[in-house]
């Protein structure tokens, strides 16, 4: 192709030498001509599109991609999501795949020459009943055997770990134990998403923003037949691969195929506070109690919730959102009433029976699917990159993902994360 | 929070509802094959725009009823009562 | 006290089920949504198909209905407690916990629906007393010091 | 007060009520009526706080709840605005953001090292070596802006109400009083909130004449009936008009939140001066002219000596007039509209000390007041749908278009002079109240009481105003120098033109890589300013770049507020006293507190097994049932037969879902011929109410059936263990020979003198047992009289965890702990109860489909070879001697019966069979060896017990 360049060097070194000429930095990544063919086009300008664009150049060789976003870079999910990263899941497909993960964040700000400020602060999942406290240690057991560090503690461990908690006995939810995680933390969102847009880039990957797939061309029957093209807003391309990577929208385009998801969208809602100086260390996560916390760096905290339960594609956000939001976090950390709520967003979620993501091929030749990310889909993004390249790169689908296929529905082989509580993340 | 048009209570916070999304038909479970079943069980249009859908008026009539929502705009139109006619808009404000 | 609540129980309650062609819900009668009171009894049609007999005369009025068709009858003297909320400031504590429209043109006297008070289900009545403002509130029984004190806490600014 | 001016009209001060309050520790004194920062300026201090990044000293920049430079510390509350806060006596106030003081920040350095802080900066180092990113992280964290939270603030009192006002009016200035007063005229219900202390909007810090209409307006108000609410923000429109309000100043409480479904929602919000972009525009000094028109007229304070003044517009102009009014002598007016430009200024760190024009005059000042347009807040606009267009000629965003429900009016949709801002108010008033009157109509008609409203629809009102003019105004946004552009974020227009040239340059990316509008003044004094240098930088123009997402809420908003009183309900069985009377220790099981047990649940089941026990089980969901198809429908809902069970018997059921998995179990009698009581379990019991609702009326609807919830209706009691028979003879007419009421059936009868009672035999327990069921007015008086009529039989009332031991030595699963989300229902093993016979129930095919492939796990009973080890539940099961996982615990507890320890678990078919030895991984990393035995029963697997 020619055009992969490595991007300029990002260094502290670098920060200087162009701080003192006065000299601006080189442009993260290129602003593409639109061309009418392409090897593969991948549709969601998220982490998952943007890293599967990256591992295909990076480790396949396949560099003649584009990507398509409708609107900015991260302007689904990836963009607004809380970012919360660990890989403490109920089974052992999750736990596996959601570890290689970890690692891949780990040596991320290395690998792609950008500091993506993942802060391993250790995360809390909080249990208020027997039943939950049983799940945490269900979960901590399967985690142990495939060498995750996780465990379940006790409140005073707790507390010693998160003074702001509330541990006493005599609240409505009473804090009874907790599963600690101390890989699971957070990461800058936006770093990730730019990270891998840069990466891409260098690679020769076109980047096309602003530019929505209307439709998808096919020859054949619907339903089954092949992929021949997508048609945008720019115009058509012709390609005999498209990847759907487009998380909360994934239903509109299968339905481009006649391919039917088992998928529902809801909007996931999450606000942050003003900031504060920090009294935060850890993230903190509650099933029950339907909300989740940590604070970032700048001193805001960052809330999350569940979905909401009616399906929607409208991110307009509630208000009961935040009234349940403060009511729920007040319980667990009663001394912060006096923090007031700065902003709260909505982004889409794909839903699925089993909490557990769909993946690789499906009925129609050269359309993959990498969807049902659901509401913790991004700390997924570098490895479904990785090994979504690998499946569209080798035509077969790598052992990591095989439990996630379509057809586990059709066969009705669930994949068990279910057991799991409902605010994962 | 949205207003959801019940046919017999009129316009009522959702969250005097229960949502129970997508309405679709259920197969014969003597005669349909897993693959039928399990499309119902779980595959979903899932559109972004209208959809029929059914809630059941918890805190209200306690009824369950079927009305076209779009999924974008959060209109509502044509509530309806299993077993009568469509057309009862009653319930719309709007 | 501008507003008072009472926990009247135990009072006489009895659910009537009742399809729209049988000889109960024809002598029971009522808009949807609306009670009325009938001697010692105070009957409320709150849902379509369903009435409740509130008060002393509600086993005999049971009693004397002809319950033929697709029609029955539960007693839920036990199964649902009744608090009354009454006064000038009834309708302004209620505001504080319910999301119904308390004004005169949405629940008038005679009013009734379901809803919930302070995320407890509740079957609300307007069943004013003498000109003055005063709601029965019908909820599971298994709620009601939760009620109560929700319901004081509410009142205690009037 | 060294600063403070003789009194005058137009101050909101009470001069004879002066109040005492600190300052960084210092004594000071201020009126009432002063804001926090009046108080301060009077007294001198003009430095109120740092900026976040470069800790550059900070003075007033717009002296409102906007103003990014005046957030403080007041007690224990963190970003008090201290320019709308009002002073009160003894209140602490203390500078945030600085360190070791106010005068003196270490942190200021940051400043020294800007020109290498670029926005984005972090993005590009720290990476290496990685090991040291979490020390950099310590260091950075520490930088976080803002002020402390007390931890152990304790959660006030803050309230919270509904309300359905035909018409809310956001903003209560000249343009929304008038719209109120004309819609309370028109007949609506009208609720006016107006974020500030005082309605008024802009007329406040006018003339004298301004502040006589004002008080001509509010006087009409009230008499029409409008609903004033002052210090009050309207802070979100939801679906629907939903609206947020939020109230500071109700009595009695802290805050309080009103939600109202408004069914016209007027945005009168006005219009918001934004600020000059220049070098130098952050020194202490440099202020808006209303900030200036505000402390002068409306606080008595003098805010420098020697002024220049950059005015574009009348609200230059008229601080000019106010200026001098208060003795500040006016060094120069650079007057926009001849094209004169300010470049820079000059200061010490303390205070600006010159200004730079483009003529190249110097010119000595300490203050400097610019007057260069405005910003229009849509965002309760932008959240019902509208997007704000940019009109070039008037240099500010329009709003475009909103829903019908929504109206706006005033300064956020055009100019005009005070009577025509009025005017337009008004008929906006009488759109909103005539839209509303529609709304109204509908809504009565669609409730029930149809019958109820007489008078027809009202005629939907066409919008058909007359819009306001837009002035004409000079784009004035940036100087040719690069200045602060986001006060809060300290994000410069140099560090927008970087981050553009990097490629972060649509107003989306270019936000959140500079962070520009991301802080606590959500954009309200930045977006336009951020969008005119980006299309500056991009060589754009405005209207293409766009503005960002406003979100809610429209001023940030206390946690505590939007909690409220946190109610959390909980149910209680008439018995509940009695138990924690008697000294039972409660436990929470869903909304329901029980007696988890009474001391010592060992030996509540020793007693059980071998007296008598009682146990309160009214959390147990319970539906009557009525009607000609009961049977129908217990068959097409539980996997079992249901359609030939005699009148006077139980029978145990399970429900599954449509994929299979297990919903729930428990039993249902038949009382009579068409009536039936079904029993759920305790957390099931509204899931299974509506789940047969939805069965009955969307797919049955021709079966005539009734279901009423009764669960606390009856207090229900187990009366368990071998002397069972003889204590429930005692108090009943029921005859309780075996022959004559055996296992399995339900009689109906007088129970301690109580009619309409019902006992049903069945053995959760294991042991011969009578459930009651006896009307819950009578529950208590049962309870007590049973263990009065007793005790010589030695009863002793038991908990759940008595409970959970018994029925694990008996071998019964409890849906939800031995079973889980993907449990199908060949799980339990209870294939018997599998009915293939019958046309259709519930899940039917799944739970063939199931059995047929056979390779589901299922629920066996196994005992520890150790009998002393209790394995955790939890604990997993692995093939012996590897990693790889067949089941795991899914209970397990010590019997007190049998003296050794016993579980359940779900293991894989291939771990099933009787005598097969299972590899149990405890927490603790032991491995344990455990058996499994024949029945799922480690007692009385014959249940010779409770069919004696
Ligand atoms: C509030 C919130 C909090 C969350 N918290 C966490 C968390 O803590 N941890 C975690 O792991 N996950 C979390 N998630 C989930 C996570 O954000 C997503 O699963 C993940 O970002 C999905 O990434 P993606 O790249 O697949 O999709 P997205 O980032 O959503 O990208 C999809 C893209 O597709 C584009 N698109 C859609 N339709 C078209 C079209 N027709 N043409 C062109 N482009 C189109 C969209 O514009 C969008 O940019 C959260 C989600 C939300 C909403
Ligand atoms: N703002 C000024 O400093 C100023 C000065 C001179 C002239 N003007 C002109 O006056 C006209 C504006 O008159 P007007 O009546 O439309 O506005 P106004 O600015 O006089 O009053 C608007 C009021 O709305 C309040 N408000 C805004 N959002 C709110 C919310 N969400 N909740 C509660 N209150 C909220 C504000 O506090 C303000 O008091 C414009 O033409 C403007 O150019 C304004
Ligand atoms: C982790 C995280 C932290 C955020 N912090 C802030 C913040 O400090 N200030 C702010 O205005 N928005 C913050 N946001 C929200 C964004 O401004 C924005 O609302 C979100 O990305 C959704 O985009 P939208 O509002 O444009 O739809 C944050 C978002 C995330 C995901
Ligand atoms: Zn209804």
């Amino acid at each position: 192709m020619g055009k992969n360049k490595p991007p300029a060097k990002y260094s502290a070194a670098g920060l200087l030498w162009r701080g003192l000429r006065k000299q601006s930095w080189p442009r993260v990544w290129r602003e593409p001509e639109f061309k009418n063919s392409y090897d593969v086009v991948i549709i969601g300008g998220g982490v998952h599109g943007l890293a599967t664009a990256y591992y295909l150049a990076a480790n396949h060789g396949i560099t003649d991609i584009a990507v398509v976003d409708r609107a900015y870079l991260g302007s689904g999910g990836s963009g607004r999501n809380t970012a919360i990263v660990r890989s403490n899941y109920l089974t052992p497909e999750g736990v596996a795949f959601y570890d290689r993960s970890l690692d891949l964040y780990k040596s991320m700000s290395n690998d792609l020459n950008l500091n993506v400020m993942f802060s391993e602060r250790g995360h809390l999942t909080l249990a208020h009943t027997d039943s939950a406290l049983r799940t945490m240690h269900w979960r901590a057991e399967v985690n142990k055997l495939q060498g995750i560090d996780s465990s379940v503690i006790d409140p005073a461990e707790i507390k010693r770990l998160t003074p702001s908690l509330d541990v006493s006995t005599n609240t409505r939810y009473p804090i009874m134990g907790a599963l600690y995680h101390p890989p699971g933390g957070t990461i800058r969102h936006d770093a990730v998403v730019w990270g891998y847009a840069r990466g891409a880039d260098a690679y020769g990957v076109d980047l096309f923003q602003q530019t929505e797939v209307l439709d998808i061309l096919t020859e054949g029957d619907h339903g089954s037949g092949r992929v021949t093209g997508v048609r945008t807003n720019k115009g058509d391309i012709s390609t005999p691969i498209v990847v759907n990577c487009t998380a909360g929208w994934a239903s509109t385009i299968s339905a481009m195929v006649d391919v039917q998801l088992p998928i529902t969208t809801h909007p996931l809602q999450a606000a942050v506070t003003e900031p504060v100086k920090t009294f935060l260390p850890t993230v903190v996560v509650s099933g029950s109690l339907h909300v989740y916390v940590s604070q970032t760096d700048r001193g805001e905290l960052v809330f999350g919730a569940s979905v909401d339960p009616v399906a929607t594609y409208n991110m307009g956000g509630t208000l009961e959102f935040t009234e349940e939001l403060a009511s729920h976090v007040l319980e667990l950390m009663p001394g912060i009433s006096k923090m007031r709520l700065l902003r709260q967003w909505a982004g889409l979620c794909d839903m699925t029976p089993d909490y557990s993501p769909v993946m690789g091929p499906t009925p129609v030749a050269g359309f993959y699917v990498d969807v049902g990310w659901g509401t913790y889909g991004f700390k997924a993004g570098p490895v479904s990159g990785e090994q979504m390249a690998a499946c569209v790169a080798t035509g077969e689908t790598p052992h990591l993902i095989k439990p996630f296929e379509l057809s586990r529905f059709t066969e009705g082989n669930l994949v068990g994360e279910k057991g799991a509580a409902a605010v994962g993340h | 929070m949205l207003l959801v048009p019940c046919p017999n209570c009129g316009p009522r916070n959702a969250a005097d509802l229960s949502y129970n999304g997508e309405s679709r038909p259920r197969p014969d479970p003597q005669t349909c094959s897993p693959e039928e079943w399990r499309t119902y069980l779980y595959l979903r249009d899932n559109p972004s725009g209208w959809l029929v859908e059914s809630w059941y008026c918890s805190s209200g009539c306690r009824k369950h009823f079927t009305i076209e929502r779009h999924t974008l705009t959060g209109e509502l139109r044509t509530p309806i009562l299993p077993g009568s006619k469509p057309g009862a808009t009653k319930g719309s404000t709007k | 006290m501008a507003s008072s609540i009472t926990h009247i129980e135990p009072m006489p309650k009895a659910s009537v089920r009742a399809a729209a062609d049988t000889n109960a819900a024809a002598a029971l009668g009522l808009t949807f949504g609306s009670a009325e009171r009938r001697g010692d009894t105070l009957v409320v049609r709150i849902r379509p198909d369903e009435w409740y007999l509130l008060g002393d005369g509600a086993a005999p009025m049971v009693h004397g209905l002809d319950l033929t068709g697709y029609a029955s009858t539960v007693d839920i003297t036990h199964a649902r407690h009744a608090v009354r909320v009454t006064g000038s400031h009834a309708a302004e504590t209620l505001a504080k916990l319910c999301s119904a429209d308390f004004g005169d043109a949405m629940t008038p006297n005679g009013a009734a629906w379901g809803n919930s008070i302070a995320g407890v289900t509740c079957d609300l009545v307007r069943d004013d007393h003498n000109g003055e403002r005063s709601y029965l509130l019908l909820f599971d029984g298994s709620f009601a010091s939760y009620v109560l004190r929700t319901l004081e806490d509410a009142a205690a600014e009037f | 007060m060294n600063h403070r001016l003789p009194p005058a009209d137009g101050e909101v001060l009470d001069r004879t009520k002066a109040l005492t309050f600190t300052w960084n520790g210092k004594k000071l004194e201020g009126f009432e009526g002063d804001t926090i920062t009046s108080a301060l300026m009077a007294n001198g201090h003009h430095i109120i706080g740092r900026s976040m990044k470069y800790h550059r000293p900070r003075g007033v920049l717009t002296a409102d709840f906007w103003d990014p430079n005046t957030t403080v510390q007041v007690g224990d509350e963190p970003n008090v605005r201290a320019s709308h806060r009002k002073l009160e006596a003894g209140m602490q106030v203390v500078a945030q953001n600085v360190w070791p003081s106010l005068s003196f920040d270490i942190k200021a350095a940051n400043g020294l090292v800007g020109r290498f802080l670029t926005a984005g900066f972090y993005y590009k180092t720290f990476m290496k070596p990685a090991a040291l990113w979490p020390r950099y992280e310590h260091v950075l964290a520490k930088f976080a802006p803002g002020g402390e939270v007390d931890l152990d603030t304790p959660h006030g009192r803050y309230d919270k109400r509904f309300a359905h006002p035909d018409v809310v009016v956001a903003g209560g200035g000249p343009a929304g009083l008038s719209a109120a007063i004309a819609a309370a005229e028109a007949g609506s219900s009208v609720m006016l909130v107006e974020h500030e202390h005082h309605v008024g909007g802009h007329l406040l810090w006018g003339t004298e004449e301004d502040r006589a209409r004002v008080a001509d307006l509010t006087a009409a108000a009230l008499a029409a009936g409008v609903e004033i609410l002052t210090n009050s923000t309207v802070t979100g429109r939801y679906e629907d008009n939903w609206i947020a309000i939020l109230q500071r100043n109700h009595p009695g409480v802290v805050e309080r939140l009103i939600k109202a479904r408004a069914k016209t929602l007027v945005v009168a919000a006005g219009t918001i001066e934004r600020p000059y972009v220049f070098e130098g525009n952050d020194l202490p000094g440099v202020m808006t002219s209303g900030a200036v028109r505000r402390l002068i007229t409306m606080y008595g304070v003098k805010p420098g000596k020697q002024a220049v003044v950059f005015s574009a517009n009348e609200s230059g102009e008229a601080a000019i007039d106010d200026l001098r009014r208060a003795g500040v002598s006016i060094a120069r007016v650079v007057d926009a509209l001849t094209g004169e430009r300010i470049v820079s200024t000059k200061g010490s760190k303390k205070r600006v000390k010159e200004v730079l024009l483009e003529d190249g005059a110097k010119i000595k000042c300490d203050l400097v007041v610019t007057a260069v347009g405005w910003t229009t807040p849509t965002s309760l606009l932008n959240m019902a749908g509208d997007r704000p267009v940019y009109d070039a000629d008037a240099a500010r965003f329009f709003p475009s278009g909103a829903p019908d429900n929504v109206l706006a009016t005033g300064g956020m949709v055009g100019d005009g002079s005070l009577d025509d801002l009025i005017e337009h108010g008004r008929v906006t008033g009488e759109l909103a109240a005539g839209r509303a009157a529609v709304v109204r109509h509908r809504l009565q008609v669609a409730t029930a009481r149809a019958e109820t409203v007489d008078e027809a629809e009202p005629g939907y009102l066409a919008d058909e105003r007359t819009p306001l003019d837009r002035w004409p105004h000079p784009e004035l946004f940036r100087a040719s120098t690069h200045g602060i552009v986001d006060y809060s974020e300290d994000v410069s227009s140099k560090d927008l033109y970087s981050a553009a040239a990097e490629g972060f340059d649509s107003v989306e990316l270019i936000k959140r890589f500079t962070t520009a509008t991301m802080g606590p003044s959500q954009g309200k004094l930045e977006t336009v300013n951020t969008v005119a240098v980006l299309a500056q930088a991009r060589g754009d123009s405005i209207g293409d770049v766009g503005t960002t997402v406003w979100r809610p809420p429209y001023a940030p908003i206390s946690l505590g507020a939007l909690a409220g009183r946190i109610n959390e309900p909980t149910r209680l069985s008439v018995i509940q006293p009695w138990h924690e009377a008697n000294g039972a220790t409660p436990i929470l099981a869903g909304q329901w507190v029980r007696p988890d047990h009474y001391g010592d649940p060992l030996s509540e089941v020793r007693n059980t097994r071998e007296n008598v026990g009682i146990i309160d089980v009214t959390p147990l969901g319970k539906l009557d049932l009525q009607g000609p198809d009961v049977a129908n429908l217990l068959s097409l809902l539980y996997t079992n037969k249901w359609m030939q069970l005699p009148i006077g018997s139980v029978r145990y059921g399970i429900m599954c879902a449509e994929d299979g998995v297990v919903l729930d179990d428990g039993v249902t009698a038949r009382l009579d011929e068409e009536h039936y009581l079904m029993t759920t379990t305790s957390s099931g019991a509204a899931r299974i109410w509506s789940w047969i609702e939805m069965w009955l009326q969307t797919e049955r609807p021709e079966w005539q059936v009734h279901v009423t919830p009764v669960t606390t209706g009856l207090t229900s009691i187990n009366i368990a263990g071998p002397k069972s028979r003889a204590l429930l003879g005692r108090l009943t007419d029921i005859d309780l020979d075996n022959e004559a009421f055996p296992y399995m059936r339900v009689r109906q009868g007088l129970i301690a003198g109580i009619e309409q009672c019902i006992a049903w035999r069945i053995g959760f327990t294991g042991e011969l047992s009578y459930e009651i069921h006896v009307p819950s007015g009578h529950g208590l008086a049962v309870w007590e009289r049973l263990l009065a009529e007793g005790a010589d039989l030695g009863v002793k009332p038991f908990g759940l965890e008595a409970q959970r031991i018994m029925r694990l030595e008996k071998g019964h699963f409890i849906v939800g702990q031995d079973t889980d989300g993907l449990s199908k229902a060949p799980v339990t093993g209870l294939d018997p109860l599998l009915k293939f016979d019958k046309d259709d129930w519930a899940g039917l095919p799944e739970v063939r489909w199931s059995l047929e492939s056979g390779d589901h796990p299922v629920i066996v009973a196994c005992q520890p070879d150790d009998r002393s080890i209790v394995p955790e539940e939890a604990a997993q099961i692995l093939r012996s001697g590897t990693t790889e996982i067949v089941g795991r615990i899914t209970s397990s507890r010590m019997s007190p019966t049998l003296e050794r320890s016993i579980c359940l678990a779900q293991v894989s078919k291939e771990f099933a069979d009787a005598g097969t030895s299972l590899e149990v991984l405890l927490v603790d990393g032991r491995r344990i060896t455990a058996t499994v035995i024949e029945h799922h029963a480690h007692f009385d697997p014959e249940g010779e017990r409770l069919r004696g």
